[in-house]
């Protein structure tokens, strides 16, 4: 007993480590635990680190294509589509109506898929056995039967080149895309009906992890997790990169940040997303899908800098990217979300619970892919 | 709207002795000891307001002997378009010095981190300057252009042609029966 | 707590009961059971599925399209795939591969060797069923076990077969044709009567006893195994006498059939001195044609003759593009440019 | 017991005293482990292919005609399995608790009246030793949770101790109300006070209220969803069974699995009237329809508790201290003044009446006191 009369108990040194249920790969928490209480947490990654920027720098441009699908393997599309934006704004390189659309369709199908099983996981963190993932799953399944159909592999596309796309969209595909979005507003009817009301679930998760929005945007949080907070940042509405400004499509905000907000600001995306692919499936021009003047071979980008980013579902993804002239590029970075949304992982888990930790981090919906590269 | 980048370097020269330069694909290069200073403006003046620090990166220059931050800074209060801030600092491990501009941004601590891990520039001023990527026990910077990968860390099954003549001239873990001439 | 045994929880037990319920009436995976019971049940895989590359051959496995030139080797992301160039008895370099290895654990069958491969000789295949002892030596592939034919080709993708056989018709011209340009002329198309094709190698069907289909399947030792490269395989029964040799070399002489008077060196049959001989007398751009590799692969991003312009133009710096040519080409472009004082 | 007696006597009277002795003592044990073992077995394939079908997959359907034999399957994979102990762990406690853990479960069998005139032992204070004996497995889960030398098992037996502590009582309580309208604590008592049409106690409005805090109280003394916390796999690895592998593991399950049944068999006899049915009294097959009324009523339990796992997230620890003391524990209190309105009213209808009434008002008002953390909808704002 201490001179406070309060018994002194001895804190729990606790490493979530590379090796855990829920971590969602390989990455690893040191948590100093009070009881059930978190003290102190320190993120560790790189347990999954290939050095991806150092077999970029010895690849000619295109080479390093295949790579980006490895970074996060959930979105490989959104991947894609960040490396090629950010060599066409080097190149000036102007990419054909069709092609462009194509890329938001595939933008869009992958935010849905990676959203349904980034809650399916949340939920499954917080304890519902696998139930909801593995409906997440079963539309995801269908989606990647599109992809494997467009681009020759489920997840690992390499689907999209300087200047336009690989593989066009036939019409066999097309009616693929059209009865999977058909699917997609009954699938979330349902997916809201088995988890919004959930009480469980939402003692669980309301005021559990809460992010102010100050911390968000001084810590560059950038998708869902700042949007949670009330930040209200989209860069498909910001930059207007590709043809977004043509479809008509709101960006849900929430106001306290916590991991409901979180779980439902992603929820509201997906039915954004259905309606923005409703609308570019609708009215996808005829026309060439790559742009004629693309080379495959010895392409070359004009030396200087660029930086390139869209809107990935887990935040802003951009490739900055150094080029001499030659056929190399001298230097190749990734800015990756997961990776930027982990800073703040510390501020929301003081205080928490260790299952909190736990859902906090599901909240964040990291892929280790993107975080080590 | 962002005011012109030569706007943005009056505006910066007006209220901080920085020596300011427009560098080509329009980003600003500052220097060293003014780096902190010129950040804190970008991100207090009422016109610019750039909160936002979406990507640190550092480049390895080799033919210009330099290592060279790059950040890119946007504004989500005003909405408005990528501002670049370069601070270069000399390759040699020991001079590779760079304020740290955590204190302004947050969102720059683990980009820092990473740089210090595979560049080796030291950011003074970070909270916790420790490798992130890597391993606590790794001695060298990986991502220098003059890093030679030391050979038993990993070699590929099949080796052939460059891969080879380096398993060979570095004598590392390579199979007997790879070591035939294959080309 | 205040309806912690509200709505929420029982809707969330009705939305588990009818999946649990609709799963026994769903037989045509309309909506819900979309697992198949494989190896039962097979999937059918859509065209455009891609796994890992085989090469395609017209007709018998020894005219395969490759040509050796060595585009999908230097493309390849992770440097998966290895080629020997193959050279007949007295060393003439001939235009197919003596060793074509794919190593499967570094392939991340991403395709850009099919994209790139000018000649679409390699291909995307689509059987995934692959399974193998060892780690290393059973999962490179050798040649004959990547040759795959092209009625195979179409048999998987036919959609892409006739298109890729559309393009290529044309551009296939008979053997015996002469056409210096465009065309890319197939192996050993020469200008001088054609020397007596290489035996062509039995194909598996046909061979009878077992130890001959073993030695073609195992397809011979490779390079990282005991001994030297021995491909085709020598076929054990029929001994070729030695005779054959010598008189092929003499039909090799070099009597060109008229050709246009522009190019007689172009031809990639004929080894690297005899172009150069060729071409002595001729201008700096004939010159450094004749140094080529003669395919015409677009390897450079040109043809040869393209290429050999710009490069005596000054147009292009860079000598090192003829990726066919190896260094031969490269060290001969250099000395011929060193001497016109262009480099 | 005494229909054995009867048997034995009647077909062969030349039986030596010992053996009819053997037979009385050791047949009922040997009859309830049989039953029960299958049931157990019959429990986890049953489990497997509903939450498959639950996840519109199709569950184990490879071993056996329709995945029938995944349980002995399963059984013999974890006898084959290498057994590691870890190095610093307790060697003795670490070997002893997965023993502790089964006991305790078959233990409560012996008091539960599977059908009319069998059940194993007939205690006449049949549930007192059912409710001392069943929490016997906490003691055993610490010890696991203690020996293995793991922080993760540590925190998952500190959350267990406090969850079957904490639920011990409402549960208890639930119970009294039982023994108050049965006037008895022997089993097979509480079964004969169900008679009649709408005899079952949970037809009653403080029966139907005792029947929910018993069935939750059992999920939590069982520690199935939404009360896994003791070995949450998210959170905590495994929670006390992390250390174990093999038949110990194997044993775990068991433990496990079986005191899910028991408590059921439980709630079954007090709440659902045991083997009591239309046509448990006939002379010739009376025992066996009973018994299939039992096992039919365990069906449900079963149920409910599957239902519930593949639907519903975890509990996070502090709520569910919170939901066992704050609301079950006073929600059961009342629960027993109910009863005894009911039971003094002076008829039936009024009785009825008045503490359904009193009932309501109790779960309203304690709802509403415990919604410190109110679940307010949120709202969200769209920009364009």
């Amino acid at each position: 007993m201490s001179a406070t009369g309060i018994i002194e108990t001895q804190t729990l040194e606790v490493s979530l480590g590379p090796q855990h249920p829920s971590t969602h790969g390989v990455f690893r928490m040191d948590v100093v635990l009070d009881g059930e209480y978190v003290v102190k947490l320190k993120p560790v990654m790189g347990y999954l680190h290939r050095n991806h920027e150092q077999i970029a720098e010895k690849l000619n441009w295109l080479g390093s294509m295949p790579y980006t699908d490895r970074l996060d393997y959930f979105c490989s599309m959104t991947n894609n589509w960040a490396y090629a934006l950010a060599v066409e704004k080097m190149t000036g390189l102007k990419v054909p109506e069709r092609a462009e659309y194509i890329r938001v369709i595939m933008a869009e199908l992958t935010r849905l898929l990676n959203h349904s099983c980034a809650i399916g996981f949340l939920i499954s963190d917080a304890g519902a056995w696998f139930t909801p993932v593995l409906y997440a799953i079963r539309e995801r399944e269908l989606i990647l039967d599109f992809f494997e159909a467009v681009s020759g592999a489920r997840m690992m596309c390499n689907y999209m080149r300087f200047g336009g796309v690989r593989v066009d969209l036939d019409d066999a595909t097309l009616a693929m895309a059209r009865n999977l979005v058909e699917r997609w507003p009954k699938f979330l009817d349902e997916f809201e009906a088995l988890l919004l009301g959930n009480e469980v679930f939402a003692a669980r998760a309301q005021g559990v992890g809460i992010l102010p929005r100050e911390l968000a945007v001084n810590g560059s949080i950038s998708g869902p997790v700042a949007r949670a907070s009330g930040v209200e940042y989209d860069i498909r509405k910001v930059d207007k990169y590709g043809v977004y400004e043509r479809f008509d499509f709101r960006v849900p905000v929430g106001e306290k940040g916590d991991t409901f907000d979180r779980f439902m600001i992603r929820i509201l995306e997906m039915r954004e997303s259905v309606k923005i692919l409703q609308q570019a499936l609708r009215d996808i021009p005829a026309g060439p899908f790559i742009a004629s003047e693309t080379k495959l071979r010895n392409f070359k980008v004009p030396a200087g800098d660029g930086y390139g980013r869209i809107e990935a579902p887990k935040g802003e993804l951009g490739f900055y990217l150094v080029s001499d002239g030659g056929a190399k590029p001298c230097r190749y970075h990734v800015r990756p979300p997961s990776f930027i949304n982990l800073t703040v992982l510390e501020d929301m888990c003081l205080g928490q619970k260790v299952a909190d930790a736990v859902i906090i981090l599901g909240s964040i919906d990291i892929v280790l892919g993107e975080v080590d590269r | 709207m962002l005011p012109s980048l030569e706007q943005i370097r009056d505006s910066i020269l007006a209220v901080i002795p920085a020596t300011v330069e427009l560098v080509p694909t329009n980003s600003l290069r500052v220097d060293r000891e003014s780096a902190l200073a010129v950040a804190n403006f970008l991100k207090r003046d009422p016109k610019l307001r750039l909160d936002f620090c979406s990507c640190v990166t550092a480049v390895d220059y080799i033919k210009q002997d330099c290592i060279e931050v790059v950040y890119h800074l946007y504004s989500v209060a005003l909405k408005h378009g990528p501002v670049v801030l370069k601070v270069r600092a000399p390759r040699a491990v020991e001079q590779c010095r760079v304020p740290s501009l955590t204190p302004v941004w947050r969102g720059c601590e683990y980009q820092e981190r990473e740089a210090f891990d595979l560049y080796g520039v030291k950011f003074d001023g970070h909270p916790d300057l420790r490798r992130i990527l890597m391993w606590d026990e790794f001695v060298d910077h990986p991502m220098r252009k003059d890093y030679v990968a030391p050979m038993d860390y990993e070699w590929e099954p099949t080796p052939h042609g460059e891969t080879l003549a380096r398993a060979k001239a570095q004598g590392g873990v390579v199979p007997a029966s790879a070591l035939e001439a294959k080309k | 707590m205040s309806n912690i045994l509200g709505k929420g929880l029982v809707e969330g037990l009705v939305v588990t009961a009818k999946n649990f319920v609709g799963s026994y009436f769903d037989g045509k995976r309309k909506y819900r059971m979309f697992n198949y019971q494989y190896p039962e049940e097979r999937m059918k895989l859509p065209e455009n599925s891609r796994t890992f590359p085989f090469l395609v051959y017209d007709g018998t496995p020894d005219q395969l399209r490759c040509t050796a030139c060595k585009i999908c080797e230097s493309e390849c992301p992770p440097q998966c795939i290895y080629i020997v160039k193959d050279s007949d008895a007295n060393g003439k370099p001939l235009q197919r591969p003596r060793v074509f290895d794919i190593d499967t654990s570094v392939c991340m069958q991403c395709g850009i060797c099919a994209e790139v491969c000018p000649f679409n000789a390699i291909k995307m295949d689509c059987d995934f069923e692959r399974s193998a002892h060892a780690r290393f030596d059973d999962l490179i592939t050798h040649l004959p076990v990547l040759l795959k034919s092209n009625d195979y080709y179409h048999q998987i993708k036919s959609a892409e077969a006739t298109r890729v056989d559309a393009t290529r018709k044309p551009v296939k011209k008979p053997a015996a044709a002469t056409a210096p340009t465009a065309a890319t002329p197939k192996a050993p198309v020469a200008v001088a009567p054609a020397p007596a094709p290489i035996n062509p190698m039995p194909t598996p069907s046909d061979i009878s006893n077992e130890d001959e289909r073993a030695a073609w399947q195992r397809g011979y030792q490779s390079a990282i195994g005991d001994g030297e490269i021995v491909w085709p395989p020598p076929v054990v029964v029929k001994k070729k006498e030695a005779g054959t040799k010598p008189e092929q070399s003499v039909t090799n002489a070099p009597s060109p059939a008229p050709s246009s008077g522009g190019a007689p060196w172009h031809d990639s049959g004929l080894d690297l001195a005899k172009r150069m001989e060729m071409a002595a007398g001729r201008a700096l751009a004939d010159k450094l044609m004749a140094a080529m590799a003669q395919l015409d692969c677009q390897a450079c991003g040109f043809d040869c003759r393209g290429y050999a312009e710009s490069l005596a133009a000054g147009a292009t710096k860079d000598f090192s593009l003829c990726t066919p040519g190896e260094d031969a080409t490269k060290n001969m472009l250099e000395k011929l440019l060193k001497e016109a004082g262009k480099l | 017991m005494d229909a054995i007696y009867q048997l034995i006597h009647q077909y062969c009277p030349t039986m030596p005293d010992w053996l009819t002795l053997a037979l009385i003592v050791f047949l009922p044990i040997a009859i309830v482990m049989g039953v029960f073992l299958t049931v157990f077995a019959f429990l986890t394939w049953v489990e497997r292919k509903s939450l498959g079908r639950i996840q519109n997959r199709r569950g184990p359907n490879r071993v056996g005609p329709v995945g029938l034999f995944q349980p002995i399957a399963d059984g013999l994979k974890l006898l084959t399995k290498e057994d590691i102990v870890p190095a610093a762990a307790d060697k003795l406690v670490h070997f002893l608790a997965p023993v502790l853990v089964v006991v305790p479960a078959f233990l409560v069998l012996a008091v539960v009246p599977v059908a009319k005139g069998f059940v194993a032992v007939d205690l006449n204070i049949g549930v007192l030793f059912a409710l001392a004996v069943s929490t016997g497995s906490v003691l055993a889960q610490f010890m696991a949770g203690w020996a293995s030398h793991n922080k993760f098992s540590l925190l998952g037996a500190m959350r267990g101790v406090a969850q079957v502590i904490s639920y011990e009582v409402p549960m208890v309580l639930a119970a009294v109300v039982v023994l108050m309208a049965a006037g008895t604590l022997s089993s097979v008592g509480i079964v004969e006070a169900q008679r009649g049409l709408t005899g079952w106690f949970v037809c009653k409005p403080w029966g139907l209220v005792g029947f929910v805090i018993f069935q939750l109280c059992a999920m939590a003394e069982v520690a199935r969803t939404p009360f896994d916390l003791p070995e949450a796999e998210s959170e905590i690895v495994a929670g006390y069974h992390t250390e174990y592998s093999g038949f110990k593991f194997a044993l775990f399950q068991m433990g496990e699995y079986v005191a899910a049944i028991t408590m059921g068999g439980i709630t079954v006899t007090m709440f659902l009237g045991g083997y009591l049915g239309p046509g448990c009294d006939m002379p010739k097959y009376g025992w066996l329809i009973s018994a299939c009324w039992f096992f039919a009523k365990l069906a449900i339990t079963v149920v409910i508790n599957i239902w519930a796992r593949g639907t519903w997230p975890r509990v996070r620890v502090d709520q569910l201290l919170a939901f066992a003391w704050k609301l079950l524990l006073p929600l059961s209190l009342v629960n027993i003044v109910a009863m005894a309105v009911w039971h003094f009213a002076p008829n039936k209808l009024v009785g009825w009446v008045e503490s359904a009434v009193l009932l309501a008002v109790a779960i309203v008002a304690l709802v509403k006191f415990n919604a410190g953390q109110s679940f307010e909808k949120r709202s969200y704002r769209f920009t364009t």
